[in-house]
């Protein structure tokens, strides 16, 4: 039973962790823990960013998150596809080389089934080796931001993988987990040393990695223990248990910077927080108005929209951790302009006008549906959102639940009125318009439905000219700001806690990336 | 005889009484009947003592949230607990939580009485296959734990409801849940009483005198079964606001736009650290002397109602 | 004897028979399991497509066929989340609560009878006046406050001992024990107290009751009239038949640590079944919560089992038959 | 010459909320070796506290308030709790009352018997066996060696308490105080258990104190005798001298109201010394009073007629019928009660006649057998509205006075619950005139019915069941050891109003005892049960002058033979 070795395996870490006091140990803590050491399984923030410290892909983002070279050192783009230098004298943890092969073989695993990262490499059809150091990812048209979309595409050994039976990822409908779910392989800074899920990861410096040099990182060990209470991670930072917590609560920041030895780090984080109101039906589903649907007037959702005093919910839930804004796409994503990113602002007695004008002078009753475990402050904002509501005379039923049941609802459009965030991965409004505004879009829940902006969706999936895409995004992005379908609120601060003794740089994706971190 | 002097001796018979007489020369359960029943007065009265409606949103002005208490630095005089992440004045949350957290207890205690201690004294009357069914059924239960299966009900509960129903319905679903993991105590010991009372020669006398079976549980077993379920009520009023402050603190109670105490703890809770500590301390205290109050009346009561230990 | 085994073991299937169709229906009533376990960007092909891999459009009664069959052979299938076998995560996990259970349950039966006992014998001491109010006390505490209020003193405050997580776990035979390093001890302490507070005090004053009760006794009043020691007869006698009905109380009580252990494990980041039961709760992940409940029901049936039998070891009235 | 125990003016109070209460006021005895005191009384004399005063295990809050307690020529009176101790057991042994709940159930007699030698003599665990057999042999213990291996509960009651003296006798004392140590047993056995002690007494040359409320125990074992009543003593002296020549009016009283098992008398000497209920009030003209006026119709000369009725307990279940025991508690039972017959049913404990008399009053269902009420098959299931009608005129009279009412009501409520019930009067003034006739026809005040049964005594709560099963206008009354519970003189004053009303009502009565001379001042025929079977049927008289089977002859030889120290 390989679970035994594991076992014993950790226990022998264990008692090193106690004794290894030279090195530079980053003992740190966030609430959810990495699901599974397979690469290809979980299309999860904190596997993604758990592996990426295993694991390595073609193009990697750094701390300001440009697209900058990992396991390829260069690439290029043509009409068919894009072509990728490899980085030669690059091993794999267990000495094997890293070579064109594996890039084939990890992508055509990535491809499987039962792999979750299907609808990041969909785009390409046929991958080909023209030497040991070069592959050309074939695309059925021109894809300009494919490599925007490989940086969590990592590459696994095919020889190690074929050796323990793991071409393709984890199934459900396997009776046992697979090998490859414990334990790793990449040619990533960090190696595996043990692993207790939910409980203990050991990492340890990879000496062969081939970045070394070129980055600053001096850590020789990482203990990871996740912490899944918000309190008790922040009360193993101040009790001086772990150097780093990913996701302290915001409202405990200011406590923690006030404390000796400790120092907290902001980043505006590539997430959006909005409201969405249904468009789609005839009639809302939790509302006392009968025959007709409130929604559909944009009086009424720029009422909503002037009746949310976005600096009152900046100041006072997130503690001024959040930048309020009047688009859903933060900037640093390609479409944000400081200009679309100007807030609707608070106009109470413009709303109750609006209202009136809308017939609605009394208000109406809406549910609101909200996720609790999600965002930052999810429900609380919420809740400050059904006190502001209230003062333009409509009454909101607030439901907040955990965002497994919450999601759905939005995804079946059997939701009026719901808060949701959408973090954009490519840093391209093509992810937002096609997933949250084109009318099919799987995350559509108002069934908004614009002809133009459908179109737009579809010509910049190919359109390779910069400034003639650009302009293109930016016309939709016009058309949805004067439509107002959703109501934005903000876009998202991460905030790092850590000790003052170690400088963990802030990425805006929430990721850890070790090999920037600096023990002083 | 006179009305008046009627009545004085029965009030001279009632302060005779023995468990008047233990409870007036037991300073503790003087103390936790006081705090009991001014819990209890002001739950209730919230609407006419507290200075604000939390439950109304359009009171609610986000931009007076987190004020720490008046006495304290920033604290302002208009809210003397100072105010909650939401801008609700804390006096006024807790007064309104506290009547939640009074509300559900009483009437999740009050309906697993009335589910157990019917089922028990049908149980221990009738013996039997019906004796064997309900007994076995309380049995299961009591193999799950309560909190679980508290969250089990609440959890369905929830499903099951239609969306639009789901706030408005949390309360009930709350009280039905933690009602329901109750009634096994009260069917075992109303059950055990009725046993003991069933046995008792003046039940028999009610036999002869040819009483229906129902008359003689209602007007003969029933009432002496109440002193024990008494004591199991008062101790299970006090469990079923814990219970409710758990589910609410594992987020699975009351909704945190009308509070109750649990849910305010956790709400202020996630504020502990950050120095907001009034938003978590208030509530928890409230709580915490609500439930001790209610308990030290139990225990009084335990002793008192129990002639073996005086 | 052999009438009480077969009925205690007939009531036992009834309880899993009941449990587990409770289970069940858990999957049909919690949340879309398939929302879980795919990314925000998989299509609804991929979704319907997950769905007939689960069986989960099936007709109910086939599906419930289909489990009860997996079930009897100890398969709770694949967790929709991590997609391992349930029941290895909880063969990993059982190892921490167990422990956990098991040490709040020494502290809470241990502590809990030897101030039953003093308060019981010395009832109108003032010590066990203290004793007896900081008990209600005890009761009165919801097991979070506590979990909460100690790590801030004991972790943050004082910082004596870590404030979550379970250190120094060494491995033997297959079973993971943090009970064998300094660290490990340090680290069950707090999460231990806290599970075991509620408990204690419960047993305390069942104890102190039992003991009045007993102490009343002709037989007691007898051994005193033979001139028997105190020590003789509060030890020797009394407790022992304080000992019968407590048995029963203790025997559910550790059922309700399993329980609480739900809380207490989430407080302090203990890796048990608990915190593995909430996860999967915020998860929705359905065999994670059945396994959990049938687990957590086949313990406190086999308490309740071990309880009958220590029944016969401490009882010659049952032992024997009645006459 | 000083005695072996001597109590001078002993005075126990017992402090409570209504001020102190004397529970024993003045009181000085002596004991000698060799010698059995008696300590007589009725319940609340304070007999019981004197002895516990003793050995210093008084029940607190009491205390001893004044005098001397000289043992062996010490005062131990204000010896601290570890002398004490060490002299119980040692010096002075003790048996309760209720053997079944002297012992320590969880352990065995063996150990509790060797515990207390080590403890009291200081010996060895190997001599502490050898001396436990010993002493349940002496104790007549058959079997000593193996029987200290079992439980307390593996014996009968009457080895029990054989057991308990044993343990008494184990740190070889000079004193004995036995309290009440035959009252929870039956007559058979109490014999034997009183010459066990007689002859321990005499052989080991012990002082025995006895405490009880039985002038029959007294009769049968003391040599002195002093009687104490209300806390005081009223008088002592030798056995003889005070049975046959009592010179307080108290002692007269309580002896005169042992009802005499060799002659009938009309109606019991009744204890006129204390002041209890008021006098019986007779009604003018029963015959034409609300309480006669439900009579049968028809009259039936056979009240009661019951064939071959048997009952079975379950006392072992098994998942297989062959492997549950069955207790018969009733075993193939016949007879017939003639109406306005008064019939007594005899027997030891278990020997089935309570079951007997709920079968015939139906309150169990019978295996087999047949019940006809005035003729009418009750248990025929076709003519239920028939039989409820005849179960009505079956009333009982229970023997627990304090289980027999309920607590929640109150009297009124209690009595006039059958007549509301049934409709059986007019209107609400009717009812409340006959509820306040019922209560002085049964000899108490009309104030009681506004109170709740807790406020009386055990004799008038006896008197309100009676009111109450009145109500119901019952022509059979069926008591079930109606004053097993009572003390003495309380116990003629209830027997003389049974006697009465059956005489004025012409009632049929069916009344259980386990005490021999209650049967034959109550009863006109007499049947005695054993083991679920009755024995015997016959006249009382012929039954007391000539018993024909075995055990009625057994019965009777053991019944306290008074009259030797009457005049």
């Amino acid at each position: 039973m390989n679970f035994c070795k594991l076992a014993k395996l950790s226990s022998v870490a264990l008692i090193m962790a106690t004794t290894a006091n030279a090195e530079n140990v980053l003992r740190w803590t966030s609430q959810g823990d990495a699901l599974t050491m397979d690469p290809h399984s979980q299309n999860e923030s904190p596997t993604i960013a758990f592996n990426g410290q295993i694991y390595e892909a073609l193009v990697a983002r750094d701390i300001e998150m440009n697209l900058v070279p990992e396991l390829a050192e260069s690439w290029t783009a043509s009409p068919d596809g894009w072509t990728f230098k490899l980085r030669q004298g690059v091993t794999f943890h267990d000495g094997a080389d890293f070579t064109a092969e594996d890039v084939v073989f990890s992508f055509n695993r990535a491809l499987e089934e039962s792999s979750d990262y299907k609808e990041q490499v969909k785009t390409v059809s046929s991958i080909e080796v023209i030497d040991d150091y070069t592959v050309k990812l074939v695309t059925a048209g021109a894809n300009p931001i494919l490599p925007n979309t490989l940086t969590n595409v990592y590459i696994m050994d095919s020889g190690w993988a074929k050796a323990n039976g793991v071409e393709k990822p984890q199934d459900f409908a396997a009776e046992e987990e697979t090998f490859s779910v414990r334990n790793s392989n990449g040619t990533g800074p960090f190696m595996l040393m043990s692993r207790a899920p939910e409980e203990l990861s050991v990492l340890e410096r990879n000496p062969n990695w081939w970045g070394d040099s070129m980055y600053p990182g001096n850590v020789d060990r990482i203990e990871y223990r996740p912490i899944k209470n918000a309190a008790t991670r922040v009360a193993a930072l101040l009790s001086g248990e772990v150097d780093f917590v990913l996701d302290a609560p915001l409202q405990d920041l200011k406590r923690i910077e006030a404390t000796e030895g400790l120092t907290t780090k902001t980043v505006a984080q590539v997430r959006s927080i909005f409201f969405g109101m249904d468009q789609s039906v005839d009639e809302l589903r939790s509302s006392n108005v009968k025959g007709a649907n409130p929604f559909r007037d944009i009086k009424v959702r720029e009422a909503f929209n002037l009746a949310i005093d976005k600096d009152a919910i900046q100041r006072v839930v997130m503690d001024g951790l959040s930048f309020p804004t009047g688009i859903i796409t933060p900037p640093g994503v390609l479409g944000n302009t400081p200009e679309l990113d100007q807030q609707y602002g608070f106009d109470l007695d413009k709303a109750k006008s609006l209202m009136a004008e809308a017939g609605y002078a009394d208000g109406f009753e809406v549910q609101l549906d909200c996720p609790n475990n999600r965002y930052n402050n999810d429900e609380k904002i919420c809740q400050a959102a059904v006190a502001m509501l209230a003062k333009i005379g409509v009454k909101v039923n607030l439901d907040a639940i955990p965002k497994a049941q919450h999601f759905p609802k939005i995804q079946k459009r059997i939701s009026d009125f719901y808060m949701l965030g959408w973090g954009v991965s490519t840093l391209d409004s093509h992810y937002v318009f096609s997933y949250l505004f084109e009318g099919e879009g799987s995350w559509n829940g108002i069934g908004y439905n614009n002809a133009r902006v459908n179109e737009i969706t579809k010509l910049i999936e190919t359109e390779t000219d910069i400034p003639k895409r650009t302009a293109l995004i930016d016309e939709a992005w016009h058309i949805i700001k004067k439509e107002m379908p959703y109501l934005p609120i903000h876009h998202q601060v991460l905030g790092w806690s850590m000790k003052d003794n170690v400088d963990v740089p802030i990425a805006a994706d929430d990721h850890l990336r070790p090999r920037y971190v600096v023990f002083k | 005889m006179s009305e008046t002097n009627k009545s004085s001796s029965r009030w001279q018979r009632f302060l005779d009484n023995d468990i008047v007489y233990s409870f007036f020369t037991t300073p503790g359960a003087i103390i936790a009947a006081s705090i009991t029943f001014i819990a209890i007065t002001a739950a209730f009265a919230a609407p006419i003592i507290a200075p604000y409606n939390p439950f109304d949103p359009a009171q609610i002005s986000l931009w007076d949230g987190k004020l720490p208490p008046a006495w304290a630095d920033g604290g302002s005089p208009a809210y003397l607990l100072g105010t909650d992440n939401q801008g609700r004045d804390m006096l006024s949350t807790i007064l309104y939580g506290g009547r939640i957290s009074i509300l559900v207890g009483i009437a999740a205690v009050f309906l697993g009485m009335l589910l157990g201690v019917t089922l028990g004294v049908i149980s221990g009357y009738f013996g039997g296959l019906t004796d064997t069914i309900i007994m076995r059924i309380a049995d299961v239960q009591l193999t799950i734990p309560g909190i679980l299966v508290a969250i089990l009900i609440n959890g369905i509960g929830r499903a099951a409801l239609p969306l639009e129903l789901r706030e408005e319905f949390a309360i009930y679903v709350v009280i039905v849940a933690i009602g329901l993991t109750d009634w096994p105590q009260f069917a075992r010991v109303a059950r055990g009483a009725t046993l003991v009372e069933a046995e008792k020669e003046y039940v028999q006398a009610a036999k002869l005198i040819g009483l229906p079976k129902f008359t003689i549980i209602l007007r003969h077993i029933l009432p002496n079964t109440l002193r024990p379920v008494l004591v199991i009520a008062t101790i299970g009023l006090a469990l079923a606001i814990i219970a409710e402050a758990t589910l609410s603190f594992l987020g699975q109670g009351i909704p945190p736009t009308t509070p109750s105490l649990g849910t305010l703890i956790r709400v202020g809770n996630e504020f502990l650290f950050s120095g907001l500590w009034w938003i978590t301390f208030f509530p928890a205290i409230a709580l915490i002397i609500l439930v001790f109050s209610v308990n030290l009346l139990g225990d009084w009561m335990r002793d008192a109602l129990n002639p073996k230990l005086r | 004897m052999f009438y009480f085994i077969i009925n205690r073991l007939a009531q036992a299937l009834l309880v899993m028979a009941v449990v587990s169709a409770i289970s069940f229906s858990l999957f049909n009533f919690v949340g879309d399991p398939v929302n879980n376990m795919v990314g925000q960007d998989a299509t609804r092909e991929q979704r319907i497509e997950i769905r007939q891999q689960l069986g989960l459009d099936d007709p109910i009664l086939v599906q419930y066929q289909r489990f009860m069959i997996n079930v009897a052979q100890g398969d709770f299938g694949l967790s929709y989340r991590i997609k391992q076998p349930v029941s290895q995560l909880i063969l990993e996990r059982l190892p921490a609560t167990l422990e956990l259970v098991f040490a709040s349950a020494i502290i809470a039966v241990f502590i809990g009878i030897v101030l039953g006992v003093f308060t019981g014998i010395r009832r109108y001491s003032w010590v066990s006046k203290i004793i007896m109010s900081v008990s209600l006390i005890g009761v009165s505490l919801p097991t979070f406050i506590i979990g909460i209020g100690l790590i801030y003193l004991f972790a943050v405050y004082l910082r004596w001992l870590p404030s979550s997580g379970r250190a120094g776990v060494i491995e033997i035979g297959g079973w993971k024990t943090s009970l064998l390093t300094i660290d490990g001890w340090r680290s069950i302490i707090l999460p231990a107290i806290t599970l075991s507070l509620f408990q204690l005090t419960m047993i305390l004053r069942l104890v102190r009751a039992e003991m009045l009760e007993v102490m009343r006794s002709d037989y007691i009043k007898f051994a005193r009239a033979r001139g028997l020691t105190n020590r003789a007869i509060h030890f020797g006698h009394a407790l022992r038949n304080t000992l019968v009905p407590v048995i029963t109380i203790i025997g559910l009580n550790i059922g309700g640590l399993i329980a609480y252990s739900v809380i207490t494990e989430t407080v302090f980041q203990w890796p048990g079944t608990g915190l593995m039961f909430i996860q999967a709760v915020d998860f929705v992940d359905v065999p994670i919560m059945a396994a959990y409940l049938i687990f957590v029901a086949l313990l406190f049936v086999v308490i309740n089992l071990i309880v009958d039998i220590l029944y016969f070891v401490v009882d010659p009235r049952i032992r024997r038959g009645g006459s | 010459m000083s005695h072996l125990l001597e109590i001078k003016n002993l005075s126990v109070n017992f402090p409570s909320r209504r001020g102190q209460v004397a529970a024993v006021n003045q009181v000085s005895i002596s004991v000698e070796k060799g010698e059995v005191l008696g300590l007589v009384g009725e319940s609340g004399a304070g007999k019981s506290t004197v002895g516990n005063s003793v050995i210093n295990l008084l029940e607190p809050p009491g205390y001893i308030s004044g005098g001397e307690i000289i043992f062996d020529g010490i005062r131990i009176d204000q010896k601290s709790n570890e002398d004490m101790r060490k002299i119980r057991g040692a010096k002075i042994g003790t048996i309760f009352q209720d053997p079944q709940t002297s012992l320590n159930p969880l352990m065995t007699i063996g150990k509790q018997l060797s515990e207390t030698l080590i403890e009291t003599l200081k010996i060895s665990g190997s001599s502490a066996r050898e001396k436990s057999i010993e002493l349940l042999e002496s104790v007549g213990i058959p079997d000593p060696v193996e029987r200290l291996n079992a439980y307390p509960h593996q014996f009968s009651g009457g080895m029990r308490q054989r057991v308990v003296i044993a343990l008494a006798l184990a740190g070889d004392p000079d004193l004995i105080i036995a309290d009440e140590p035959t009252t929870a047993l039956d007559v058979s056995i109490q014999k034997q258990i009183l010459d066990l002690i007689k002859s321990l007494c005499k052989a080991r040359n012990l002082g025995v104190i006895i405490v009880t409320h039985d002038i029959g125990v007294i009769a049968e074992i003391a040599d002195r005798v002093a009687v104490m009543y209300n806390g005081q003593l009223v008088e002592q002296g030798t056995v003889k001298q005070v049975l046959q020549k009592p010179k307080h009016d108290y002692t007269k009283s309580l002896i005169s109201a042992v009802p005499s098992g060799d002659q009938k008398l009309h109606r019991f000497t009744v204890v006129d010394y204390i002041d209890g209920s008021e006098e019986k009030v007779t009604l003018e003209n029963v015959s034409d009073h609300w309480l006669s006026k439900n009579k049968s119709s028809e009259t039936h000369k056979t009240a009661i007629s019951v064939k071959d009725l048997s009952i079975e307990f379950s006392i072992r279940q098994a998942l297989f019928r062959k492997n549950r025991i069955f207790l018969k508690a009733v075993d193939n039972v016949s007879l017939q009660i003639q109406t306005g017959e008064s019939f007594g049913l005899v027997g030891e404990s278990g020997s089935g006649k309570s079951t007997l008399a709920r079968l015939i009053a139906g309150l169990y269902q019978p295996k087999s057998g047949e019940i006809d009420i005035f003729g009418h098959d009750v248990l025929q299931r076709n003519q239920k509205a028939k039989t409820s009608l005849i179960r009505r005129k079956m009333q009982m009279i229970f023997q627990d006075p304090y289980s027999s009412l309920n607590s929640r009501m109150t009297v009124e409520d209690i009595i006039s619950e059958p007549i509301r019930f049934h409709r059986s009067t007019l209107n609400s003034n009717e009812t409340s005139k006959v509820v306040n006739d019922l209560i002085s026809f049964v000899g108490m005040p009309m104030t009681a019915l506004k109170k709740y049964p807790h406020e009386f005594s055990g004799g008038q709560r006896q008197r309100i069941s009676i009111a109450r099963a009145l109500a119901s206008r019952p022509e059979i009354l069926i008591c079930d050891e109606p004053t097993s519970a009572l003390d003495v003189s309380v116990q003629a004053n209830i027997l003389n109003l049974l006697k009465d009303l059956q005489e004025e009502l012409s009632l049929t009565m069916l009344f259980i005892s386990h005490d021999l001379p209650v049967i034959r001042q109550m009863c006109d025929r007499v049947a005695v049960m054993q083991n679920g079977k009755i024995c015997e049927i016959a006249k009382t008289d012929t039954l007391f002058d000539d018993p024909q089977h075995e055990y009625s002859k057994h019965l009777l030889g053991l019944m306290p033979r008074m009259d030797l120290f009457r005049l």
